[in-house]
């Protein structure tokens, strides 16, 4: 039973850190769309860009999840 | 079983898609807050997604059919 | 044998729904290009260009299919 | 028996691959049919797209083999 | 050890995301080697890709905090 | 133990190929990107195209690594 304990949270663990990847991935191409690099730093306005892409992805995440969840009633 | 985890799946990859299209075709400069301009966006893509989605349904399964009736139509 | 039948038959559902997925993905994107969402409806001109680019994309698919298998004789 | 399902796999994404990249780049705009130049296209694109995987293929192998001999030079 | 390949597949992951995005973001017009341009332009990228995934690590983390006490708020 | 072999080695053999599909896709965009294409053919200044974009993409995929190695002591 302990074992399929850490099987699960190790799992879990798992599909939180593909996301970060995943959402890493997007929000990096969208905070420095049309730009190029020039600084291995992240100055004030980039990361409140990468924190709100985040943000308003996963609200746009819920609201879908609640459309569907409306359609199917 | 199987078919209840098929059904998930595929609400799943749905969920997913929508998002990932609607959120790019709407927020390209993402703020503190959505605006109401862009939950309205969101709203119509994922209206026009979803209508899509039957379209493409309907149109693929057509193509399927015709084509095991005459199979040099290829799938 | 009947489980297997059912496996098998549900395997192939879930295949052409994965499919179904890509396209409409595809195809949504290919459509909306460069276009602003102005409704949750579906004019004439979009429904037909969503069905126009799937039948294209699989006459493509059979051109490359049957290219190949010529390439291989 | 693996082998030969290995051959059926790379096929697989072969044709996949090509269909994606020549759908994108000869069929802009779709319409009730093919025209004979899209469909010349999508020839000319398919050719090219296999002399490509034949440069990477053996630019790769050749680059794999370098760095096997003289591993700092990485995979 | 389960713990150990999750890590590997965690390390890979993150090395496959920074070599595709900072191959595309310095090496627009591939040479027969890196100019020096590009390859400052490759170290920078990625300083800038590691603190991006730090940023989005914690605001993720926070974000699934918040929602599990305030299930209303969606995951 | 022979099988072990030869299932290890169709392994390897299956990962290289399938990164020379995404090598191959990576690059064909790449040397090909706002460009029309106008024969089956590839002329020199292509190949020499394909070719260093992969070895510049090897190149990076290293710099990386060691990057990240270099983070991690």
């Amino acid at each position: 039973k302990e074992i399929m304990q850490f099987v699960e949270s190790e799992n879990s663990k798992s599909k939180v850190q593909m996301s970060i990847h995943n959402f890493t991935d997007m929000c990096f191409k969208k905070c420095n769309k049309d730009k190029p690099i020039l600084s291995a730093d992240l100055n004030s306005g980039e990361e409140q860009c990468l924190t709100n892409c985040l943000n308003r992805f996963l609200d746009t995440n819920i609201r879908v999840v609640q459309a569907l969840q409306g359609v199917q009633k | 079983q199987i078919s209840q985890e098929l059904a998930v799946l595929n609400a799943t990859a749905l969920v997913d898609k929508i998002t990932e299209n609607c959120f790019e075709k709407c927020i390209h400069d993402p703020q503190a807050s959505i605006s109401p301009q862009q939950s309205g966006c969101v709203d119509q893509c994922l209206g026009k997604y979803l209508r899509s989605w039957n379209v493409i349904s309907k149109s693929y399964i057509t193509r399927i059919q015709q084509s095991s009736s005459n199979p040099s139509n290829g799938i």
